[in-house]
């Protein structure tokens, strides 16, 4: 049990070393450090916890209890502060329902509650610890470097890397607490912090886009908030529970009365997942440092929304409420998806990709079937590791490119050979087989079709679509024109090692994909539905395939050009040079340009995310009226 | 015999004979287009004298990495029908067969050439047009068989099509595009004159394009292996009925003007979005009960 | 032995020509005289084709792009004058922007006399231009 | 038919141009063509033609070499081109057409062909 | 960053029969803008009458274009004998009618094909030319070439057409215009080829006059204007009416031509019905003097000759102002906003010629 405090309080302790020493070098040696602590730190987790099934602990102590509501109510004093200087008024009026409401709730009944368990670890918890540990230790070392380009290149922002790293550190540790909570009150304090801190970071620049953005990010997530808050009391006055475990077991055992705080919760994860309706706030969120888009708004705290959809999955499993969520993810999926072909900014593509593949979870969560929920997990793990490689690829590329444009990154196979192949690997990764992404959409397949031909559908139609905006993109990150103009030499150290080990971890996880399964993933499944999922005889077919994609890359780029001639492109027979230039008319040189296609008339933003909204709106409606009409309201 | 032992002859055999099966059929194919349009044609075997004169021909490419695409273009595409004829998982299969094709689209994306590229931007907007369809398929398939390995579809012993007719129908459909035939062909097509040159192929040339033409042979028998499935429960009905749809598909390529991508677009779409998931709804709901 | 006669694939590129050769080159590929037959295929793209077919002159502002498509050619290929204006110039000759036939720019192997070239004479040229293409082939492959 | 030149043109004034054509525009005319040749005198003379309804009308001057003839393409669009060739073949300069190729409508072996001595 | 996507279109390209060059800017594939460029097949022949004879320019205009080949040979006779005067003999002109309309059949069977080929229907264009193919032994049967027709002089024609050969030509007329009647039915009512021709590159009436448009562009647009009713040649003889559509888009244009493919073979029986006996030509003595304007409908529309004679055996002034150059300020303005699938439909749609442009 010391090691999950150590995860917790570590980060919290590195954290406000960065805060009070504001010195570059030794801010750099922290960071390092507290890194490598972190990631040895979870693969020790794992290694000590991996094959024991669910472990509770019984920790209790009315100290930490009263501490967590002490820091709540600054927290929600310090939000309404700011919602009234900025005239962000509804976020005052957001959390003064809910805050007082827990306030009440802990102040009144707090001192009669004794959960039996407020911690616990099992599997699931392990693969989010780990992602949490590597993946956000990894994006930590890599914001030394990208923050210090970041502010050689905005010098009229006010340097405030201590507090950028403060609040990194701050949030891993309440990751941390998060993914190890089973007390939902404890679970609802760490939830608010990361809420928060993704607020601090989205206005990290504090322009007024960036402010904006931030309180509409902080008003939706105060909104699955208030529905948090909501079912940790409906529960507690319904069946005397307040933890995640026995909220389960009771539906399962078949209390239908409590279908309305997993409801409620679900609700909560759908806001911190950015489904639709509340997809805007995530594309709102790029406007932060990238690592921040990385960490926060791919691989771990949107994650955290899905997390909590696919602990539940369980109680959802074969309900209405269930099907519903499931839908919204599905339509969410799709028209993510769709959307994301329309847009040409890159962290705007990746921001509708994660829409996109929570999405998936959230549906699979829904489903809630053990093929669903392994195919949710497998989601949640390469989605994380490719999708953060992507962020860092294209943080690195847009301060040496000075854009982060789609169509600025032609030819960057030239220009910044070991970026692009990276960022390829992770586009492959995250659509293509046999990588990760792909093997989990197939397991998700499989676990739709014998239960909702809708999102078979859905799901059909949503990956047409993923593969055609990922493929455009790749092909302009390969298109080769023989250019030697170098950008990548200036890339720092603290960028290149994590961008080395993601990318190695998309591959090597792909690889290790059937392990993972057994050692991580089945063990979780098991005791919950007492049975596993697998792919089949096809896994070894795929392994095979992807060793072979994985092999022949690099050796065909070099030895399959042998004996060829080198020639000009066609270009209508007008070539004025080999690759670019052409004669045109009124005596012009002409350049040639070739860009991708965005084909506004079928997926334009607007038309789609509004179909979204109405979609997923009317989803949650038609939800309060089956609720209301089986008397569970 | 083992049935290990029966895969592994089957594959064999498709490996040797769908080049051989595919090239005639492309020359029975130019036969019959030509006859449909008031000419003789070629000999039966043009197709492959055409692969052995690019075989011929100098090696050239715009780019280094470019014909590394294409190499795995081929190598994938038998790999899908491989996996296919094996009796393998259609979804992999599947996936497969998306592969291939995206080596084919970066292939044609890495040569930054104007023609090239805006093939290989059609040639996506037709796998986007095309994909939810085959999906739909596979899931229809089972539904109504309850596995997804082809061996296990290919065994069961109702008519498959008694269940699947929207889906057949669909895929069929489909099958115009993959097929490259108008009034699909938009990101290349088999005649000279289209606003794209050759499109996708443009910079390919010599082996290179031989592989493609290669590939092509590979991807139709492959598709046609599908066709078969829907009539399996009768294998020679099954061959007939893949014929016929191959006529079908000339007869439809020398009928037609070559549409719009929108209308490829939309009209795929909604005919995966009708035929097809009707189709899969009645199975689910017909099979479930 | 190739199969470079069997297969030849030809690229039509009309240099100041009056249509009139253009439209009998078209003409060879329609039904009356289907060259298809012999394998003949109109691609219109240099990288595919072995045969380039130039119907009329050369003028000053064609000359950079008979090249440029003659150069995208791949080895061995043959080059065929079609009709009187691409062998000499014929009754533009003396026109101040004709350069002369196509033999002032590229190398010609083939020359179809006529105005207009008749679809028999020029189906008779190609097939000349076959020959040479064998030729060059061999000399190609030992240089290979 | 018999259509002589001469019996359809309309001999008038360099600067008299624009405000004709505005006028037979007015009328519903269309532009048919702008030709252009050398006198004896080396002078150019240009010939405007205008049809409606079937009845065509010439409308003919003669400029020096060296004057700069206004365009009438900001009134007939279509004009531009025929402007533009005779610009480019005769060397006659003239001022504010519409789309100015700047003598690259055709790029000629010898400059201003129609001019000058050619082979 | 734009969207914009910059790619040459020609000289060299497959659709295109004829060189000319077209720098589209594309988004997606919406052309934004079409720059074009042209002077590739520029000759220069204007300036061939400083070498050739006055009688010798009938061959030069003919080969202006191996398309439109007759009817420049007609038009350039008819101004020499403007200029010289002289009167053509009655048979020669209606022998001159029946070339040209069979030139005009021809022409657009041709087009008809081509058009096919640019939207991508393959047996559409073999089927056109199939049938082309007869009407150019015809041709070749009574002239003696087959585009280059060589009998058209300056004084009436070279060779004659024995009634019978013309009795049969009318026959043979007969049989084809069924078989064209069913493959324009297909232009007309097939799908997916009228997806690919209505509301494409549409031009109004207004424009159609403004843009200075002629020949089938002009009266796709509803303007009701065909050279022919000046009554040259024969056809003052002949009953007809310009054939009109008002849509102004690719399919007005298409249908303009087939039904103009019919008006030619009805032009056609008249002639033969009607035509005198007598000689074929008269000859020709002296030099030509005063200057010539003719205007004449070709298969593109109208063809303005403009010759200028001084007395001597060669002309002043040799100047031919051919239908698509006056097509193609409309062809640039329907470019505009059209998909790039659309550029080649649109391009031929005014049935450029581009040797004719530039001569």
């Amino acid at each position: 049990m010391d090691i999950l405090f150590f995860l917790v309080l570590f980060p919290l302790a590195a954290a406000a070393l960065l805060l009070i020493l504001p010195n570059n070098a030794i801010r750099s040696i922290i960071v390092w450090f507290s890194s490598i602590v972190l990631t040895a730190a979870t693969i020790y987790l794992t290694f000590l916890y991996f094959d024991k099934g669910t472990i509770y602990f019984n920790f209790d102590m009315a100290l930490v209890n009263e501490l967590m509501l002490v820091i709540e109510a600054i927290l929600a004093i310090f939000i309404f502060a700011v919602g009234l200087k900025y005239k962000k008024y509804l976020a005052s009026i957001l959390i003064t329902l809910q805050a007082p409401l827990i306030i009440w709730f802990e102040l009144t009944y707090g001192h009669a509650l004794r959960p039996e368990h407020n911690l616990f670890l099992d599997n699931f918890s392990l693969i989010m610890a780990l992602i949490i540990g590597i993946i956000g230790s990894l994006i930590c070392v890599y914001a030394l470097g990208y923050m210090k380009d970041f502010h050689n290149h905005h010098h009229e922002m006010k340097d405030k890397r201590n507090v950028f790293f403060f609040i990194m550190f701050i949030f891993l540790s309440a990751m941390f607490g998060l993914v190890f909570s089973n007390n939902l009150i404890w679970l609802y304090f760490f939830w608010e912090i990361t809420t928060l801190c993704s607020f601090l970071l989205i206005g990290y620049t504090k322009t007024t886009e960036a402010v904006n953005n931030a309180f509409l990010a902080i008003i939706m997530n105060l909104l699955g908030g208030l529905a948090f808050a909501g079912a940790i009391v409906y529960m507690y006055f319904a069946a005397g529970i307040i933890e995640l475990d026995k909220l389960i077991t009771f539906v399962g055992q078949g209390n239908m009365m409590l279908l309305l705080p997993v409801a409620l919760l679900s609700f909560a994860g759908i806001t911190k997942a950015a489904q639709m309706p509340f997809s805007s706030w995530l594309l709102g969120a790029m406007v932060a440092p990238t690592p921040t888009s990385a960490l926060l708004h791919s691989s771990t705290m949107v994650k955290a929304g899905v997390y909590l959809v696919v602990r539940l999955a369980p109680a959802l499993m074969g309900t209405f409420v269930g099907e519903m969520v499931a839908l919204v993810g599905g339509v969410t999926f799709l028209l993510a998806s769709c959307i994301a072909i329309s847009q040409t900014n890159a962290k705007r593509v990746l921001a509708y990709s994660t829409v996109a593949n929570l999405g998936l979870i959230v549906a699979c969560g829904g489903i809630g079937t053990a093929e669903a929920v392994w195919a949710a997990i497998l989601l949640i793990i390469f989605h994380a590791i490719a999708k953060s490689l992507l962020f860092l690829c294209v943080g690195t590329v847009e301060h040496k490119i000075g854009s982060r444009d789609i169509e600025d990154m032609d030819n960057l196979i030239a220009r910044m050979p070991k970026i692009a192949v990276m960022m390829v690997i992770g586009i492959a990764g995250m659509f293509l087989a046999p990588f990760g992404m792909l093997i989990s959409k197939w397991a998700a397949l499989k676990a739709f079709i014998d239960t909702s031909f809708i999102l078979v559908g859905l799901l059909s139609f949503g990956s047409a679509a993923t593969l055609f905006f990922w493929t455009k993109w790749m092909g302009k990150l390969i298109a080769m024109v023989n250019q030697k103009e170098q950008l990548e030499t200036t890339v720092s150290g603290s960028e290149w090692v994590p961008l080395y080990l993601h990318a190695f971890l998309t591959i090597v996880v792909c690889l290790a994909f059937p392990l993972v399964s057994s050692t991580l993933i089945e063990p979780y499944l098991i005791p919950i539905f007492g049975k596993v999922a697998t792919l089949g005889q096809g896994n070894m077919l795929i392994m095979v395939m992807m060793l072979a994609v994985v092999v022949l890359l690099p050796l065909g780029m070099m030895s399959g050009s042998k004996g060829t001639k080198i020639v000009p492109v066609y270009m209508g027979g007008g070539n004025l040079d080999a690759y670019t230039k052409f004669q045109g008319p009124l005596g012009m040189v002409v350049n040639l340009a070739m860009r991708n296609y965005y084909m506004d008339q079928f997926f334009g933003e607007k038309k789609l995310a509004l179909l979204g909204v109405i979609l997923c709106t009317s989803l949650f409606l038609v939800t309060i009226f089956w609720m209301f009409g089986v008397g569970i309201i | 015999m083992t049935t290990t032992a029966i895969t592994a002859i089957i594959v064999i055999l498709y490996l040797i004979g769908a080049p051989i099966l595919g090239g005639i059929l492309a020359g029975l194919d130019r036969i019959i287009t030509a006859r449909m349009q008031g000419r003789y044609g070629p000999p039966v075997w043009q197709p492959f004298y055409d692969v052995l004169k690019l075989m011929s021909k100098e090696k050239a490419a715009v780019n280094k990495t470019q014909n590394f695409y294409v190499f795995c273009f081929l190598l994938f595409m038998i790999f899908t029908g491989a996996v296919f004829f094996a009796g393998g998982d259609l979804l992999l299969v599947l996936f497969a067969l998306t592969l291939a094709s995206i080596f084919l689209v970066l292939g044609a994306f890495s040569s930054n050439s104007p023609y090239s590229f805006i093939g290989a931007e059609r040639e996506l907007i037709q796998t986007m047009a095309y994909e939810p369809m085959v999906l739909i398929t596979a899931a229809g398939m089972y539904l109504a068989t309850k596995s997804f390995f082809v061996a296990d579809i290919a065994a069961f012993s109702t008519p498959l099509i008694y269940y699947l007719p929207g889906i057949f129908i669909g895929f069929v459909y489909i099958l115009t595009i993959k097929f490259r035939k108008s009034p699909f062909d938009l990101s290349t097509s088999h005649h000279a004159h289209q606003e794209l040159v050759k499109g996708l192929t443009t910079e390919f040339s010599g082996p290179t394009l031989a592989m493609i033409e290669i590939a092509h042979w590979y991807e139709n028998i492959f598709l046609l292996g599908i066709v078969y499935l829907f009539f399996a429960f009768n294998p020679l009905l099954g061959v007939i009925v893949a014929l016929l749809t191959y006529f079908l598909e000339i007869l439809i390529d020398n009928s037609n003007a070559r549409v719009t991508w929108q209308l490829t677009m939309k009209s795929a779409w909604i005919v995966a979005a009708t035929l097809g998931m009707a189709n899969l709804i009645i199975v689910f709901f017909k099979l479930s009960v | 032995m190739s199969y470079l006669a069997k297969s030849p694939w030809l690229i039509h590129y009309d240099g100041s020509s009056c249509n009139g050769c253009d439209i009998e080159v078209l003409a060879c590929l329609t039904p009356m005289y289907d060259v298809e037959r012999f394998g003949i295929i109109n691609t219109g793209n240099p990288k595919h084709a072995d045969i380039l077919a130039i119907t009329g002159s050369v003028n000053e502002q064609n000359i950079p792009i008979i090249k440029n498509i003659y150069d995208q050619m791949l080895e061995p290929k043959v080059v065929i004058a079609i009709g009187i204006c691409a062998t000499s110039g014929g009754i533009f000759r003396e026109c101040y922007n004709v350069q002369g036939g196509v033999d002032q720019v590229i190398p010609v192997d083939v020359y179809i006399p006529g105005c207009a070239a008749r679809p028999e004479s020029i189906i008779d040229g190609v097939v000349k231009g076959l020959g040479v293409l064998e030729e060059k082939y061999k000399k190609y492959g030992k240089k290979r | 038919m018999i259509m002589r030149h001469e019996d359809i043109a309309i001999k008038i004034q360099p600067e008299e141009l624009v405000g004709k054509v505005s006028g037979l525009q007015g009328d519903g005319c269309r532009l048919v063509q702008i030709a252009c040749s050398k006198t004896k005198e080396n002078n150019f003379e240009l010939v405007y033609s205008f049809e409606k309804d079937y009845k065509f009308c010439n409308l003919t001057f003669e400029v020096p070499p060296d004057a700069e003839v206004e365009s009438i393409s900001s009134m007939c669009f279509s004009a531009f081109l025929y402007e533009n060739e005779i610009h480019d073949l005769f060397g006659l300069k003239i001022k504010h057409i519409a789309v100015d190729f700047q003598g690259t409508l055709y790029e000629t072996a010898v400059k201003y062909p129609m001019s000058v001595e050619t082979k | 960053m734009s969207k914009r996507t910059i790619i040459p279109f020609g000289p060299q390209h497959p659709v295109l029969p004829e060189p000319i060059h077209l720098d589209l800017v594309l988004e997606d594939e919406k052309v934004v803008q079409a720059i074009p460029r042209i002077g590739y097949v520029h000759r220069g022949l204007e300036k061939l009458v400083e070498k050739q004879e006055y009688a010798n320019m009938v061959y030069v205009a003919e080969r202006i274009c191996g398309i439109c080949s007759f009817i420049h040979a007609q038009t350039c006779s008819q101004a020499i004998e403007d200029l010289l005067p002289i009167e053509v003999p009655e048979r020669a002109l209606y022998l001159r009618t029946i070339w040209a309309e069979m030139s005009r059949t021809h022409s657009h069977l041709l087009w008809l094909g081509l058009m096919a080929d640019a939207f991508g229907f393959e047996a559409l264009f073999m089927h056109c030319w199939r049938l082309r193919e007869k009407i150019l032994d015809m041709v070749e049967d009574t002239a003696g070439g087959r585009v280059i027709f060589g009998s058209c002089k300056v004084g009436g024609v070279r060779v004659d057409i024995e009634d019978a050969k013309l009795k049969d030509i009318v026959i043979q007329y007969n049989d084809l215009e069924k078989e064209i009647k069913e493959i324009t039915d297909v232009f007309v009512e097939d799908y997916s080829v009228k997806h690919r021709l209505v509301d494409v590159g549409v031009m109004s009436k207004e424009d159609a006059h403004v843009l200075g448009a002629v020949g089938p562009t002009m009266r796709g647009s509803g303007v009701a204007k065909d050279m022919r009713t000046l009554g040259y040649a024969a056809y003052k003889y002949l009953k007809f009416e310009p054939v009109v559509e008002t849509a102004g888009d690719c399919y007005a244009r298409t249908k303009v031509r087939i039904r103009e493919v019919f008006q030619s073979i009805d032009l056609i029986r008249q002639a033969v019905a009607q035509i005198p006996g007598g000689p074929i030509a008269v000859k020709v003595t002296g030099n030509p003097t005063g200057s010539s304007f003719q205007c004449v409908e070709q298969a593109r529309g109208d063809v303005a000759y403009y010759l200028k004679a001084n007395g001597t055996k060669n002309l002043e002034r040799f100047r031919v102002r051919t239908p698509t150059f006056a097509n193609i300020p409309p062809l640039l303005k329907m470019l505009g906003g059209c998909e790039l699938a659309d550029v080649p439909v649109i391009v031929l749609s005014i049935d450029p010629c581009i040797s004719c442009t530039e001569r």
